[in-house]
């Protein structure tokens, strides 16, 4: 196994939220000394209930919050560290989806000028080219005919064409892995599968790893490498045999929890609880 | 409580220092002469002068006068008007409670007044109705306070003998106990009418909007579902969580009424602090117009605590979230 | 028996902007006395618009056409007067539950008041306040006291559904549409929500109308399932013979999407 | 009308504009003045026609050589506190408060001595004649303070008694309500006994010309002094009964007036400044801004001083209105028409009636000539330092008061301003010739003034540094039950009601 | 809400968001009522100001024959005091109101907006600072502004325009400040950050044009709010007089109120007449906004 791309090392992340007043703080460790590594192209999901601090680890991923304590490293460099270069690669290396398709797309821009904006900040392409680059990524997301999406606004997407505009967009830069907070809760379940099975299209032809944010266990069992199970801002089991053979109590009250998509075992389920 | 109180007052203390540091300057740059003010529309004699800026140390330079400023200041002292020659926190003192007395009443009928036309314009089953109560509302709403003012006097004072003309009371009047209250009253009819009139539409206005915000609130579907008369869901559940905006724009209002006292004052002679902020102007009472304006600030900042307070009162939530 | 709800072709069509959307587009639907009939279908269906019509709690939209019966108890919802209406909700009538409990909560009032709003008028054996008390007993919550006097936000999400149910029973109906109960829910405390459900469903023998798009939750509470797409039912039968044998594509696709996680995860 | 009764409260309306001191010699606000009358006497007054009358002095006499003024004062007479008042009063009040007194700037300089040799006389010796000196002993100019009073105070211009006088007027203070009313009771130490007939005095402070009539037409107030403006509104309002509207006879004159700044072109022109006042329709200016209530001026002289004034010097017939001659003259001057206009100049004035609706006319009058007219209308303050301590303006606009005599506010817009003094002389003439004929004029014998005066108005009239437009008249309007006026103009033959006179007619 | 359809290519019929091209703006506006008879009263009243030399009988500051004439058939408002034709100086009027309204509510955009921008999406101290500065500027009354303005540099037309940006910038501040907040955190800003787009350009491309809806319907209350400054201005004496406004002619009024009652009733209508038209463009804004915005929309009625 290669060294991890990015890994936390006990990092804490504590909110200081004030009341309107602005007097009494609150201070709540919305991760609680987490240590995780993440290889290059594997699929990690992480689960967990409500309020456990995924969303939260996803943003240190990203770099979009600084950890209170601790280190996000990127190829075993501190994030607070890395020079010019090592920051730009950071940047190219590690891009992200995000839960809702319809709010990480500016509703204000249209598909070409948002994945534009992309390819001349990076360099894609000159000025002719850039319109073949994004109808390029945007065929290969499964956007057929591309020319067809380039001039619509968010608003003018479906669901799953909406993420799917953002994987494009997160594709451009050729990342090695993708964090992506909850990429299916917003979807329509007719449209999950379809954005599942384009999420492992992609790893198979670009070897790009995923770090998948899921409520849904199904999903995740289907798809995931290696599960980390968080509670209470903490990481309380991780491993490839997570479903298989849960080991923590909230793991297992997680499993059970799981309604079976059958009507008699379903029933049946109501009736032991 | 105590201790927000105490934090919200240290956080105030560097706006008002700012406050005072921001009129001294501007004042310094503003040409104006006390003393020929004192005198009038002739030359002011040499021994006149110099007795004047000798006792009240005008000529000091500007870092030493704003120094004793802040100095007197910790000792609760606004320093000396020489214009008014009396001390300027008695003069504040005098005119703030007439200034508030207007204001009060102002808002104590504009307030209930346009949450009324906002409540009953915002919920109405007709639409008509709601056509004419906006439009008169906005109608009502874009008429100059100080020009409506001057309307009612008018109609009002002159040609139907109602009200008095200008002035809080009766000048010489005897009155003690609730014919006190009765005269007040009278003398407060115009220019609380014109207040409200204005602010009252822009309450209504901010209310309706805002009703109509909370009608689309999955709770007034649910009251509807419970079977509520109209009625009860208008006051029980309509009212309360409409009238948040308000809040911060009443407090805001209320806080900054000095501006629109110093209108309605001047058209109405009311002797509060906005006529004698305009006086103090006038006649370079720098250290009067310090005064108004420190006292105005506070009004600002005690307003903007009220307001806090007072959003935790109408929406619990505020209490823990955030 | 009697129809306790017996839904006629119902047209609902909005008018938004200049379109017409068909949200409701000729639907039937028959909830009998004591029956849970589930509605699923994918977002924008017209699921809730269904519910909302029926129960005609959808004001201030323009229709440009709203057509059909919904006979609750032989009696015409959508032909009724606004007081009869009333009246059928404040007692003995038809309640709704809501997906999302904290914009149905008045936020700025405590939940027992919430709750006492809601009671239906008439002579009681218990005083008010019992009541209150009994009836959040009722929907699994415990030291109630305490949670009469709290505000909405100061609740848990699944606390809050269940003041949402224990509302929605207080007026003691006959029929309770719940819209999407669980989707804001954690799948824990999805499962308790809906052991509720089915407790005071049977207890009661209320008639029920749980609107979902997740098959998990039909599957576990319903006798007998509607499918709807673009604004039709699709298909509607039994429970098992659903999931057995699926008739409609859109039906089967549903189901094969529901399962697929499961049955990939099981190929692995 | 019938026999005075006793009794009652008269409610006045002042603007209480910028009061700091209720002291007339330290602030010539026109309200305080007013309210001087109600608790300050003085050696003597005027009546009617301008006739000196006995207050405090019974008599005077003046030197031969008009040099020594000996005044015999009064006996019995008693402050309002009861102390009793003898010339040391008069004594004090010369040597402690004519140096702060604006008016006294002429005459102090050239006192040699003052002397109270006994309780009830009192010398003034100058070095030189000065023939206005009599003028400047006049109540309203020189109000009598009590000694007793201030004596021991280091520093009587910030005395409180100037705020809560002790006088020798017919009513005293009682108190002060800040921003509403300043009440004056009757003074039971008055001289003048029975008088006053009166209970009281209030004067309600009104800033608002506007609101003081119509506070009068409501019958809140029982007198006030209508602006100019507002007269004719006022007259309407008497046809309700309530109150009436009087023209009062003065020789304190108010005349509007237009500065030219000579220090730079083109107003160092004298073409210029004559092709100005030709454009300018006096008469619009009387019709307009006064409401008919004016003369046009006819020169520098007020013609109120019936003994100075000479009607040969008329600006009438030198700069009477024709707008195609001042054209011609700023053609000669070297401004021709050019695209529809001449040049650019400013005109500064107080954003306040009656200085605006001045301002108004002059603007319109010498737009019709071509000459571009940028408006700067000023809070007074702004209009004081830019117009006559900066002196950057180009012409400026005023009313100007004067009291009894031209040394008391006419010489001060003619003479030379070397300090930048404000409401002196703004324009930068200076003119020795000029300042000549100023002190000739006031110190010639009295039968030699007339002459004297006539020189002095055709310098003016010749240099042209100021205009001046017109002559507004005063008006006041008092209620109908208000009795004893006629003798108020007897009293005071300048602006003031005689509250002393005056009594209430029981309803 | 669009029904988003579950087979890809099946696509909702193109809708462009409505503030995206002006032309699109001014239909979707003229489509609600309010918006309607506002942007009509406001376009008369522009065509008036652009028209006034050509309608107007009289110049602004030129005098007539007739002072205090009744409104009639030479005069169709009447005269002032001074002789001035007030039906011309109402016209001309339209200007400085229309001027100071647009011009003192977009230069408060642009100062109270940038401030806004900065505190909202930076935080921390600068923050701090420049709220405090804003609340600052809420603490002290207009008219000390204007004074100094006034003693500083003389009446003009421009400075105006300042004192009453000075006056309600801080509001337009507050208004974006929470938007920036509100949006900073937005999902959208969140990838434009991870895609390393640059700091003007989230501030300015991605954050501005999804924060400008109701700030744009808060500078068309702001210009109301500016008339009624200048107008409250102008009555204390403290407006430009080379520029005829409405204020002024009510400041020239009050004597007059009892014998001239048009030289004070025209300019107080006009006054009205250019509050009601903002107000019920602001109006027009915000209804096409909600018609957008607004989902299922709930109601008291059954
Ligand atoms: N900006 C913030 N300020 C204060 N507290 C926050 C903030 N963001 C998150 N939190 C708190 O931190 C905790 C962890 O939040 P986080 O969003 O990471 O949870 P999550 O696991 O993603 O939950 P969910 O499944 O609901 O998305 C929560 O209790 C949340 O309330
Ligand atoms: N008030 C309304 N005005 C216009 N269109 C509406 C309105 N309410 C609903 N619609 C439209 O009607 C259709 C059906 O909506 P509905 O809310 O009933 O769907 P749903 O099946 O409940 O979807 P979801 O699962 O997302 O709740 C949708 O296309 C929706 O956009
Ligand atoms: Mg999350
Ligand atoms: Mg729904």
């Amino acid at each position: 196994m290669t060294a991890p791309i990015l890994s936390l090392h006990e990092v804490t992340q504590t909110y200081v939220s004030r009341n309107q007043q602005g007097w009494r703080r609150r201070y709540q460790n919305a991760l609680d000394g987490v240590s995780l590594d993440v290889h290059e192209g594997e699929t990690l999901a992480i689960v967990g209930e409500s309020g456990s601090g995924k969303s939260t680890l996803a943003k240190l991923l990203l770099a979009l919050n600084k950890p209170t304590r601790g280190e996000v490293r990127f190829r075993g460099t501190s994030l607070q560290q890395l020079s010019g270069a090592q920051h730009a690669d950071y940047r190219r290396s590690v891009q992200a989806v995000f839960q809702d398709p319809s709010a990480s797309l500016n509703p204000r821009m249209q598909v070409a000028e948002s994945l534009g904006h992309v390819v001349r900040r990076h360099a894609l392409a000159d000025a002719d080219g850039e319109a073949g680059c994004i109808e390029g990524h945007l065929a290969s997301v499964g956007l057929v005919p591309p020319a067809s999406f380039m001039t619509r606004y968010p608003n003018q997407l479906s669901g799953g064409q909406q993420q799917r505009v953002a994987i494009a967009r997160a594709m451009m830069l050729a990342p090695r892995i993708i964090v992506a907070d909850e990429p299916l809760s917003s979807l329509d379940v007719s449209i999950q599968g379809q954005i599942l099975d384009l999420m492992r299209a992609l790893k198979q032809r670009t070897g790009v790893g995923f770090v998948i944010i899921s409520h849904d266990l199904h999903a995740m069992e289907a798809i995931a490498d290696r599960v980390a199970v968080m509670h209470q801002g903490r990481i309380v089991e991780m491993g490839t045999e997570v479903f298989a053979r849960p080991q923590h109590e909230y793991t297992k009250l997680l499993l059970a929890a799981r309604l079976p998509p059958d009507p008699r075992q379903a029933r049946a389920r109501l009736a032991i609880a | 409580m105590l201790r927000f109180t105490i934090f919200r007052i240290l956080h105030a203390v560097p706006l008002l220092v700012a406050v005072i540091l921001a009129i001294f300057l501007m004042q310094q740059a503003i040409p104006g002469d006390p003393v020929q003010a004192m005198v009038g529309d002739f030359p002011v004699p040499p021994a006149f002068r110099e007795a004047i800026e000798k006792k009240y140390r005008l000529n000091d330079p500007l870092p030493v006068r704003i120094g004793t400023y802040f100095n007197n200041l910790l000792h609760g002292d606004l320093g000396f008007s020489y214009h008014a020659q009396r001390p300027v926190l008695d003069m504040v003192l005098e005119r703030a409670p007439r200034t508030i007395l207007l204001a009060a009443a102002g808002f104590a009928v504009a307030i209930p007044l346009g949450m009324l036309i906002g409540v009953l314009t915002g919920t109405t089953r007709r639409r008509s109705m709601d056509q004419a109560g906006t439009t008169v509302t906005l109608i009502l709403y874009a008429v100059p306070t100080f020009w409506l003012g001057q309307l009612l006097v008018i109609l009002f004072a002159l040609k139907l003998g109602w009200f008095p003309t200008q002035g809080m009371g009766p000048l010489l009047s005897q009155a003690t106990g609730l014919q006190w209250v009765l005269e007040r009253l009278h003398y407060l009819a115009l220019p609380v009418a014109a207040f409200a009139i204005h602010d009252g539409m822009r309450v209504a206005r901010i209310m309706r909007a805002s009703v109509i915000d909370t009608l689309g609130q999955g709770y007034i579907v649910t009251a509807r579902a419970k079977g509520l008369r109209r009625s009860a869901i208008i006051w029980r559940h309509i009212v309360r969580n409409s009238s948040l905006p308000l809040v911060t724009i009443a407090g805001y209002a209320i806080g900054s009424a000095l501006g629109g006292a110093v209108l309605l004052e001047t058209v109405f002679t009311w002797p509060g602090l906005g006529l004698l902020l305009i006086e103090s102007i006038r006649t370079s009472d720098n250290l009067m117009v310090m005064g108004v304006v420190i006292f105005s600030a506070l009004a600002v900042v005690t307003m903007n605590f009220v307001v806090d307070v007072l959003y935790a009162l109408i929406d619990p939530r505020i209490r823990h979230q955030r | 028996m009697e129809a306790l709800l017996d839904v006629r072709d119902l047209k609902v069509h909005l008018r938004t902007g200049g379109a017409v959307v068909r949200a409701v587009d000729g639907v039937d639907l028959l909830v009998m006395p004591g029956e849970c009939v589930g509605i699923v279908g994918e977002s924008g269906s017209g699921k809730s618009t269904l519910a909302r019509a029926v129960s005609r709690l959808m004001a201030n939209v323009e229709f440009a056409e709203l057509s059909g019966q919904a006979l609750f108890n032989g009696a015409d919802t959508l032909a009724m007067a606004p007081e009869a209406l009333r009246r059928l909700r404040r007692k003995a009538g038809f309640s709704m539950i809501f997906q999302d409990p904290m914009g149905y909560l008045n936020p700025t009032m405590r939940v027992g008041k919430q709750v006492r709003e809601a009671l239906s008028p008439g002579e009681h054996a218990m005083p008010e306040q019992e009541r209150i008390y009994a009836l959040l007993r009722e929907v699994g919550l415990r030291d109630v006291e305490y949670v009469a006097r709290r505000y909405p936000h100061e609740l848990s999400g699944g606390m809050r559904q269940r003041i949402m149910i224990a509302i929605a029973l207080a007026s003691e109906p006959q029929l309770l549409f719940a819209d999407e109960p669980t989707t804001a829910l954690d799948a824990t405390v999805q499962l308790r929500v809906l052991e509720t459900l089915k407790r005071l469903h049977q207890q009661r023998r209320m008639g029920m109308v749980i609107i979902t798009h997740d098959l998990g939750v039909v599957a576990a509470l319903c006798d007998r399932v509607y499918v709807m797409n673009g604004g039709k039912v699709v298909e509607e039968a039994d429970t098992l013979a659903l999931f057995d044998a699926p008739r409609h594509p859109y039906s089967a696709r549903l189901i094969q999407m529901t399962r697929r996680g499961r049955e990939a995860a099981e190929a692995a | 009308q019938g026999q005075p009764q006793r009794g009652g409260t008269v409610i006045a309306a002042l603007d209480p504009g910028a009061i700091s001191s209720f002291n007339t010699h330290l602030t010539s606000l026109t309200s305080m003045l007013f309210m001087a009358d109600v608790w300050a006497d003085g050696l003597m007054t005027y009546d009617r026609h301008g006739k000196r009358l006995p207050r405090l002095a019974t008599e005077w006499t003046i030197s031969p050589d008009g040099k020594v003024y000996t005044f015999k004062l009064r006996q019995n007479v008693k402050w309002s506190d009861g102390q009793p008042f003898t010339s040391a009063d008069v004594l004090f009040t010369l040597n402690n408060f004519a140096k702060y007194n604006t008016y006294l700037g002429k005459l102090l300089p050239i006192v040699d001595k003052a002397e109270a040799p006994d309780p009830y006389t009192f010398v003034v010796t100058l070095k030189e004649p000065l023939t206005a000196t009599l003028d400047l002993f006049d109540k309203e100019v020189f109000p009598i303070m009590p000694k007793h009073v201030y004596e021991g105070s280091a520093d009587v211009a910030t005395h409180p008694a100037n705020r809560a006088p002790v006088g020798l007027g017919p009513f005293k203070f009682q108190s002060w309500d800040s921003g509403r009313s300043i009440t004056f009771v009757r003074n039971p130490f008055y001289w003048e006994a029975p008088k006053p007939y009166l209970d009281s005095v209030v004067f309600a402070l009104i800033p608002n010309p506007q609101q003081r009539l119509n506070a009068m037409m409501r019958g809140e107030i029982q007198w006030f002094r209508p602006e100019a403006a507002q007269v004719l509104a006022a007259r309407e309002g008497e046809k309700s009964g309530g109150y009436k509207v009087l023209r009062i006879e003065n020789n304190a004159p108010e005349r509007a007036v237009v500065d030219f700044n000579m220090r730079k072109a083109p107003f160092n022109n004298l073409k210029v400044r004559q092709a100005l006042f030709q454009a300018i329709d006096r008469k619009r200016v009387v019709a307009d801004v006064y409401q008919g209530l004016a003369e046009t001026a006819k020169n520098a002289i007020p013609n109120q001083f019936t003994n100075l004034y000479d009607p040969s010097v008329d600006y009438d017939k030198l700069y009477p209105y024709d707008p195609k001659k001042a054209g011609a003259l700023l053609d000669e001057a070297g401004y021709p028409m050019k695209d529809g206009k001449r040049m650019t100049i400013e005109l500064t004035y107080i954003t306040r009636p009656p200085y605006d609706a001045v301002a108004k006319v002059v603007q319109s009058n010498w737009n019709a000539v071509g000459v571009d007219v940028k408006m700067a209308g000023l809070d007074p303050q702004i209009w004081t330092d830019k117009v006559y301590k900066q002196n950057a303006f180009d012409t400026s606009v005023i009313s100007l008061t004067g009291r009894t005599n031209p040394v008391l506010g006419v010489d001060r817009s003619y003479i030379c301003n070397t300090g930048n003094l404000p409401f002196v002389n703004p324009t930068g003439y200076c003119n020795p010739e000029m300042d000549k004929a100023v002190n000739t004029a006031a110190t010639v014998p009295l039968d030699k003034q007339r002459a004297a005066y006539k020189v002095y108005a055709e310098i003016v009239a010749r240099d042209l540094n100021q205009i001046t437009l017109a002559s507004q008249q005063m008006h006041e309007a008092v209620s109908t039950r208000l009795q004893g006026l006629d003798a108020q103009f007897d009293f005071s033959f300048n602006t003031h009601p005689n509250w002393a006179e005056a009594w209430f007619a029981k309803k | 809400m669009t029904t988003t359809s579950a087979t890809p290519g099946i696509v909702p019929s193109p809708r462009r968001p409505v503030l995206h091209g002006l032309g699109a703006a001014l239909r979707g506006i003229l489509r609600t009522r309010h918006g309607f008879i506002g942007l009509v009263l406001l376009a008369f009243l522009a065509l008036v100001a652009l028209c006034a030399p050509w309608i107007a009988p009289y110049g602004p500051f030129q005098q007539t024959p007739l002072s205090l004439a009744a409104p009639g058939a030479g005069h169709l408002f009447g005269t002032d005091n001074v002789g001035r034709d007030i039906f011309s100086m109402v016209l001309y009027g339209t200007r400085a109101s229309l001027a100071i309204g647009f011009g003192a509510a977009f230069a408060a955009l642009v100062v109270g907006g940038s401030v806004g921008i900065l505190a909202g999406y930076f935080g921390g101290w600068i923050e701090a600072v420049l709220m405090r500065v804003t609340e600052l500027f809420q603490t002290l009354p207009v008219v000390l502004f204007v004074l100094l303005a006034v003693a500083l540099f003389g009446t003009s037309f421009w400075l105006l325009i300042a004192a009453v940006t000075l006056a309600i910038w801080p509001v337009e501040a507050r208004l974006v400040y929470g938007q920036y907040l509100k949006l900073r955190d937005r999902e959208f800003v969140a990838a434009a950050r991870v895609l390393d787009l640059s700091t003007p350009h989230i501030i300015l491309r991605e954050i501005l044009p999804n924060a400008m809806q109701p700030v744009i319907v808060q500078v068309a209350l702001d210009a109301s709010v500016a008339i009624l400054i200048e107008a409250g201005l102008g009555f204390l004496g403290l407006s430009d007089p080379n520029m005829v406004s409405w204020g002024q002619l009510l400041f020239a009024a009050q004597d007059f109120m009892s014998q001239a009652w048009w030289m004070s009733v025209f300019p107080g209508a006009a006054i009205c007449l250019a509050v009601i038209a903002f107000n019920l463009f602001a109006d027009g804004l915000n209804e096409m906004a909600d018609n957008r915005r607004k989902g299922p929309q709930v109601g008291l009625e059954d």
